[in-house]
């Protein structure tokens, strides 16, 4: 195998650094030299094909006018046979940007009729692309400069003396309530990664209460967040609510000894 | 630090703020600067501003809890016409979060974009405090701390709940919805009906 | 009215309001009164108001609604101090679909997703169009319809603009015959190596 940049070669990259499924890699590109975790974020932080595509043009200096076709074609597939042996999720959009590539290179390696004038440089429409997004990606960049609101700009707050004008605040009903809940729920699980269980409410409430209680500076008694006249449901509501919210390290539970009183207190 | 700029920073804080601030706690939000003015240097600063706002259409005024720019309330008939003229409304991204925050407490910002999948402008955090519908409980231990919210007793009382578990569950909304896009909630009667 | 008053009520409702306020607006509070000024005595006082706000901690700029009385951003190091939280982020991927949609509108999802090589997820559309950024204008007539976007006012508030004609200037498209004429085909014989 020859090595992947014409000027970035050494002899480090004969020796197979990384073994992936049991494959040594000898011809990762130099500057991917780094670390699998922070590999994995590189690799997820290209917004496409296009993005891909640009980096590696530019990191070599090349004017996005003049593409050395093969190369970046190969170093282009290196990237993609990367992420997919990190088994990232690869979008369609890179797959077909590969035959994209593909097919250019090899139109590229036909030899030009010398009389057909018209025919355009097979470069010319990954050109034209590549020139449109990397303009949208500057033009985000500068849009994502401009002073804004709740960043730079600040709106002022300056207080209506509330004796002398009565402001009305938005009315809401219960109704929009429910319905706000509902398309949030609806919403979120149309995208699997989320879920929102069904949990009973009361153990929700009851956890405010039992964080609303405590604090971090001094225990209160286990004991005081049972109350017998609840019921049975509701004791076992509150110790779930406790339980719960150990889990989630809101409280912590302290006991000096076996049988001792246990107390309880807000985390940090 | 120039007197000149620190009137101006000076000026910038009490329009910004939502409270009012006293000299202590403006000196507290310059420790650690270079140029780092006394108590002396921000009492002078702010006669010096009071002063400016002698006229116009705010004041710079000295309350318990410290000093607040103001409207002066002689252009109340005005200042009263703003809003007569527009009934305000609650944002689709306010009612969203107002509800997360009902049915997943106590949840922090970060758990309420995740759900929603888009993010929160701090403005509906303040405006729901504001409201008092919504108050934070604590901080949750994991990096960064964040804040934990929960409803209040005041939000309960607005919408006439005697707790939190007389809002409908999932299933029930989804269920009404079924039988009645238009479901009138507060009409208690139609909806034992259904 | 005298012009000392109504410059005074006009920054009392400068201070007062939580969004900008246009001419008309302004104009319209007016009605009514017995000293009822006209537009040019509102346009007027408002330049002097901006004079009088060319120096100290505020600024009353012209966005694309209206006028507005903001904290100068050059002391936001301090203002951001009064509060915990911090400003929302948002993705690449957001930032450059709004910034398709500001520099082509109108322009539909498929578009989009032709510049940028990728497909456009319905959250960030949805993102955008819940911070009332963007707004569908109509359909493209073609085969699916598919919905135009474009940008709105408060997208131009929030980002401080007064019009379209104020965001950055797009970068250069050069021509690639233009540039390069003598175009080599072959890539300088690594071609050939393949």
């Amino acid at each position: 195998m020859e090595p992947v940049f014409a000027n970035g070669a050494s002899n480090q990259s004969e020796m197979p650094f990384a073994l992936v499924q049991g494959e040594p890699l000898t011809v990762i590109p130099q500057d991917l030299y780094i670390p699998p975790d922070a590999l994995l974020v590189f690799l997820e932080a290209f917004e496409g094909p296009l993005d891909l595509l640009l980096y590696l043009i530019k990191r070599q200096n090349i004017d996005v006018l003049n593409i050395p076709i093969a190369a970046i074609t190969k170093q282009y597939m290196e990237y993609i046979h990367l992420m997919e042996q990190l088994e990232l999720e690869l979008a369609a959009e890179y797959l077909v940007m590969a035959s994209m590539l593909a097919e250019i290179k090899s139109r590229m390696l036909l030899p030009r009729p010398v009389t057909d004038d018209d025919e355009e440089d097979p470069r010319a429409e990954l050109v034209r692309r590549l020139q449109e997004y990397e303009q949208f990606k500057q033009a985000a960049e500068d849009l994502d400069a401009l002073d804004r609101l709740e960043r730079e700009i600040h709106l002022t707050s300056i207080d209506i003396p509330k004796f002398e004008i009565d402001v009305p605040l938005p009315e809401i009903n219960i109704n929009d309530l429910m319905s706000a809940f509902r398309d949030v729920v609806n919403r979120a699980e149309q995208f699997a990664a989320h879920h929102v269980e069904r949990e009973p409410l009361s153990v929700r409430e009851r956890m405010v209460i039992v964080l609303e209680r405590i604090s971090a500076e001094e225990f209160s008694s286990f004991a005081d967040f049972f109350d017998p006249r609840e019921g049975r449901m509701g004791v076992v509501v509150s110790f779930i609510a406790i339980l719960e919210l150990l889990k989630e390290s809101l409280i912590e539970l302290v006991q000096s000894g076996p049988y001792a009183p246990i107390y309880v207190k807000a985390n940090g | 630090m120039d007197a000149d700029k620190l009137r101006s920073i000076l000026e910038a804080l009490f329009a910004a703020a939502d409270k009012p601030l006293s000299v202590n706690q403006l000196f507290e939000l310059f420790v650690g600067d270079i140029e780092q003015p006394g108590k002396d240097e921000i009492r002078k600063a702010i006669h010096e501003l009071q002063a400016r706002y002698e006229s116009g259409g705010m004041e710079l005024k000295q309350v318990a809890s410290g000093f607040r720019l103001q409207v002066r309330p002689e252009f109340e008939t005005w200042v009263a016409r703003l809003w007569e003229q527009k009934p305000p409304r609650y944002s689709r991204a306010l009612m969203e979060t107002l509800a997360l925050i009902a049915y997943r407490q106590p949840i922090t910002r970060g758990e309420i974009e995740d759900i929603r999948g888009v993010s929160v402008s701090s403005n509906i955090i303040k405006t729901l405090q504001e409201r008092e519908w919504v108050k934070p409980l604590g901080h949750k231990e994991v990096p960064g701390r964040p804040t934990l919210y929960g409803t209040t007793r005041e939000f309960l009382d607005y919408f006439n709940l005697k707790s939190l578990n007389q809002l409908p569950t999932l299933a029930e909304i989804r269920d009404l919805d079924q039988f009645n896009p238009e479901f009138e909630f507060d009409d208690s009667g139609e909806a034992a009906a259904q």
